[in-house]
């Protein structure tokens, strides 16, 4: 159980190391994407560790998970793509506007404009 | 199995910011979600299951790609 | 400049470790997982909203004001990246070979545009929008929902503009027409939110006097048809085709 | 109806004038779609003004409304509470959004979806106001963040875009954050509600500490007070001008305000308190001094929102470090909230008038910029009312007698009395002065070049900024009334004693004085050799995207480490 959890912390580090060393910033998207990926599998896997079923109550039924994680993941997952999708139209912007994708140049150039 | 599928996560997670294709990063990133979707089912959590196959694997790659497309694809410009 | 790059690194590496010792205590924690939520929801939960899905009676009924909340993410999002696109696609050429939609005769000389592709798609659209409907609808008592009908619904509607052979749009792939259902849709989601206020049953109360799971159909219903023609209007939108207000 | 469906209806209406924008937008006419704009505005923004009129008695009788969104046990649904803080946060969102919007009417984005997003954006701050619930709160703090996002990039400047891709990166992460903080706090505690979380965690053990430290330091993050504060400048500065009005005046406060509601229930909510409340009274006094080095007229603006929103801050963590339900705590709350009430009207007033200023001239570079008034006259404006109004706003903020800044900073530093606090802001108050007679010589008259426009003046823009420059006046006039009405609102024991405090005592006009003289002085200094020197090595600090998050970090650590 210990040895899941730790993956999981794992591939957040791994994104959060994208987000605050990388300067492309698709990678930063990308990023923000892994660290929430992490965090919603860490809820459903440590959610669904006090039953076996899945939560659908119409068949028989005796021991669900917790639906309640899975109900608030749908709603994370949901807003990352929305994020990220956001977040990719203002870079494709910024990148038809300075020819970069990386963060300190793009603030470089767009610094002179008035 | 889900210590497989989070190992497989996890290595494609560092190919992620590792790879200097972006488009081959996309492909990972969608990656991530075929297999988390796949540990979802396992973990009894079908709903999550078709939410993140449609809209991780499905929507943000698209959108994902659509990015590349308008842009470039290598990391660094090509001398 | 060497000295600062060290030190910026140093930075780096200090919020790095910082970020992961204090969330080592939390993310590797193992504590015992409540099952008060649980246990209540086993009980309770298909009494009270019909929904058999209890993912969908907490996601429609228990916490429906999350759901808004999405929706309107979702909605800000997508109005938000049209708005950038709008202005990317009219500075671009509209014929270059990176869009997908093109005029019969430009197609040709496309690579993206197979034959195969269009023919695939376009016999595969409706069976998509088929299935879409199913997940929307059956949302209360299999996995699925609103949200992710919307999504498939979505993905049947770019397949048919792809695989639209004429000249002329077909009225599923027309920017306008997506736009009003979807701008319906939307009037819909908070009329019906605010129906229940009128019967007495506060807000985003269910407004039918028996309990069934008819107002989470409806809410599916509402909400696969909103995500749905958002989402495929964006997608029409990248793939070449501006939507002009 | 009852009236405690009655609450819903700040959020509800806005989202009805904003479907029903967006619905018409896709139909008829270009008349059609004014006529739907204007209706779902009045729907959107007049509306919700009628009904806090309607439910201001009940909530001064009840304290409070709550209910279940949807009726469901509270145990598993959504609780929505509506007191007296609500309340003022919905007052202040929609006194400000009325001008805010008028003046976008005029020379912001005149876009049918800048309006649907506007109104959406009202009802999530109308919604963060009033709910207690942890994810609840992550979800409509999403959609706030998403509609700034957007609306700020809908500037056509492509510094804009950067601005706007920073603050998302930025608060996005720390969203994230916030969600592991919910995450432990739901593993630990089983619920996701206020009362729930609360009566579970009875006494602090790591877990939940890093859990609600993570929590309110993603939250304070849009605050902005000093290591978060990266991404306001940009933002800000860039954003069109009603947007910068809204964002400094209305969205900087509306989320700190919201963590009254869950810090106030927890033990370790008072150390936090005394942390931020430092914090808040440093990056009042340091940001003044970045601002007073500032030569673009909006970032100079920008700086003085986080300096103003530490002095808030500073008032704020005292009251919870006091406890909210105590006396002094609520004291401090009404003076936090008074003060906040007043910067959202004189900052959203500075910001319409200079960007409106700057604009018509062309040039937003103070050293260059002269004689902007009649710059403005060639354009079309016969009275110069933009000038007038500037002063207005210009004297509330440096605290000078009878407009609503001195009031409000009179009273914020006699409550902070023999703290350390108390003497960092009132150099924070001297640099306010400095900078503001270095912004003020923008309308210093100089040449008379242009000639004459025939180009009407948008009156919607007048219409704005006297709207605004009246609150300042009248906040002014009837401050002791003001207060007393907020404090009645955040007080748990309706029957207190009204304010015996007495503005114009001598002791306070002289400090004022004194705060002049010393602005003057300091003015002086600035401009000087080796004064220019030394702020433009202060504005040519290093400021890298990755600082950002270092300041995350650090902020986290620190308090993280006090709390063990």
């Amino acid at each position: 159980m210990m040895i899941e959890r730790t993956l999981i912390f794992m591939i957040f580090l791994v994104g959060f190391w994208a987000i605050i060393a990388n300067k492309h910033i698709i990678k930063k998207i990308f990023g923000l994407n892994i660290i929430n990926a992490a965090v919603v599998l860490l809820f459903i896997l440590e959610g669904s560790r006090i039953g076996t079923q899945a939560p659908l109550l119409d068949m028989q039924v005796t021991n669900i998970v917790d639906p309640i994680p899975q109900a608030l993941m749908l709603t994370a997952i949901v807003i990352s793509v929305c994020v990220s999708a956001l977040a990719l139209a203002l870079s494709v912007r910024l990148f038809k506007a300075t020819g970069s994708f990386d963060i300190d140049v793009i603030q470089e150039r767009l610094s002179h404009e008035q | 199995m889900n210590l497989i599928l989070l190992v497989l996560i996890l290595a494609l997670s560092i190919f992620v910011i590792a790879s200097k294709d972006l488009l081959h990063s996309v492909i990972a990133l969608s990656g991530i979600s075929m297999l988390s979707a796949l540990l979802f089912v396992l973990l009894k959590a079908p709903d999550v299951a078709i939410t993140e196959a449609a809209v991780g694997a499905g929507i943000s790659t698209v959108i994902f790609v659509w990015a590349i497309r308008h842009t470039r694809r290598r990391e660094k410009e090509e001398s | 400049m060497k000295k600062s790059n060290l030190f910026s690194s140093c930075k780096v590496l200090v919020t790095f470790f910082l970020i992961a010792f204090t969330l080592a205590p939390i993310l590797l924690s193992s504590h015992p997982w409540p099952n008060e939520g649980r246990d209540y929801l086993f009980e309770n939960a298909s009494n009270e909203t019909g929904a058999s899905n209890s993912v969908s009676a907490i996601y429609l009924g228990y916490r429906a004001m999350d759901t808004l909340g999405e929706t309107l993410v979702l909605l800000v999002s997508i109005t938000g990246t049209m708005t950038i696109l709008v202005g990317l696609v009219k500075k671009e050429k509209s014929d270059s070979p990176n869009t997908f939609l093109l005029t019969r005769d430009k197609r040709k000389s496309n690579q993206l545009r197979t034959h195969l592709l269009e023919v695939v798609s376009g016999k595969l659209g409706p069976i998509v929008l088929l299935f879409g409907f199913y997940v929307m609808l059956y949302g209360h008592i299999s996995p699925g929902g609103g949200f992710q009908g919307g999504v498939i619904l979505a993905s049947g509607i770019v397949f048919l503009a792809l695989g639209n052979q004429s000249e002329k749009e077909t009225k599923l792939n027309n920017p306008i027409v997506l736009a009003r259902i979807e701008g319906f849709s939307f009037l819909a989601l908070i009329l019906a939110s605010t129906s229940g206020m009128l019967m007495g049953k506060g807000f985003f109360g269910n407004p039918l006097s028996h309990i069934s799971a008819n107002f989470i159909i409806l809410l599916n219903i509402i909400i696969g048809l909103k995500v749905g023609t958002s989402i495929a209007s964006m997608c029409i939108a990248m793939m070449g085709r501006s939507h002009d207000d | 109806m009852n009236s405690s469906n009655l609450m819903f209806t700040p959020i509800v209406l806005p989202l009805l004038g904003s479907a029903l924008i967006l619905m018409v937008k896709t139909f008829s006419s270009r008349k059609g779609r004014i006529i739907a704009e204007y209706m779902g505005s009045a729907i959107g923004l007049l509306l919700p003004l009628a009904s806090l009129f309607v439910l201001y008695p009940v909530v001064r009788e009840q304290g409070f409304l709550q209910q279940v969104v949807g009726s469901w046990d509270p145990s598993i649904g959504i609780m929505y509470r509506f007191d007296g803080l609500s309340f003022l946060m919905i007052l202040l969102s929609q006194l400000i959004s009325i001008p805010a919007w008028i003046y976008s009417r005029g020379r912001g984005p005149k876009e049918n979806t800048f309006t649907a997003l506007f109104l959406i954006q009202n009802a999530s701050i109308a919604a963060i106001s009033m709910c207690s619930d942890l994810f609840n709160l992550f979800v409509c703090l999403e959609v706030m963040g998403m509609t700034a996002y957007v609306l700020i990039a809908s500037s056509k400047k492509n510094a804009a875009a950067f601005a706007s891709f920073s603050y998302l990166l930025f608060s996005s992460t720390a969203m994230v954050f916030f969600l592991v903080g919910t995450y432990g706090l739901y593993r630990i505690t089983g619920s996701l509600s206020y009362a729930g979380i609360t009566t579970m965690i009875p006494e602090p053990n790591l877990m939940s500490s890093v859990c609600l430290v993570l929590i309110t330091v993603s939250v304070l993050l849009r605050v902005a007070i000093m290591p978060l504060s990266f991404w306001l400048v940009p933002a800000h500065s860039k954003a069109p001008h009603a947007v910068s009005a809204m964002l400094s005046s209305v969205l900087l406060k509306i989320p700190l305000f919201s963590l009254v509601r869950i810090l106030s229930l927890v033990s370790i909510g008072s150390d936090i308190g005394l942390v931020v409340s430092y914090a808040g009274a440093f990056t009042a006094l340091f940001a003044v001094l970045l601002a007073l080095s500032q030569k673009d007229a909006k970032q100079l603006l920008a700086y003085h929102s986080i300096s103003q929103i530490g002095y808030i801050t500073a008032a704020w963590g005292m009251a919870l470090h006091a406890g909210v339900t105590s006396k002094t705590g609520a004291f401090l709350l009404s003076v936090a909230f008074f003060h906040a009430l007043y910067h959202a009207m004189f900052k959203a007033l500075l910001f319409l008038s200079v960007g409106t200023t700057t604009d018509y001239a062309n040039q937003r570079n103070v050293y260059i910029l002269r004689g902007a008034n009649a710059q403005l006259r060639a354009s079309g404006e016969k009275v110069p009312i933009t000038m007038l109004c500037y002063f207005v706003g210009a004297l509330s903020i440096t605290a000078i007698p009878p407009f609503n800044g001195f009031f409000s900073k009179t009273l914020l530093t006699y409550a902070l009395k023999e703290t350390m606090q108390y003497t960092l802001l009132t150099l924070a108050g001297v640099g306010t002065l400095a900078s503001f007679i270095k912004l003020s010589r923008i309308y210093l008259p100089a040449k008379p070049t242009g000639q004459e426009e025939t180009k009407p003046f948008p009156k919607s823009i007048h219409i704005a900024l006297s709207v605004l420059a009246l609150f300042c006046i009248a906040g002014g006039v009837f401050a002791p009334q003001v207060f007393n009405f907020i404090k009645e609102l955040l007080a748990s024991h309706p029957e207190q004693e009204q304010l015996s405090f007495k503005f114009f005592t001598s002791s306070n006009l002289l400090k004022v004085l004194y705060t002049s003289l010393g602005g003057i002085v300091l003015f002086i200094l600035a401009v000087s050799k080796t004064g220019t020197k030394l702020l433009s090595l202060l504005k040519n600090l290093p400021r890298s995207f990755s600082d950002a998050f270092f300041g995350f970090a650090v902020s986290i650590a620190i308090l993280v480490y006090v709390l063990l």
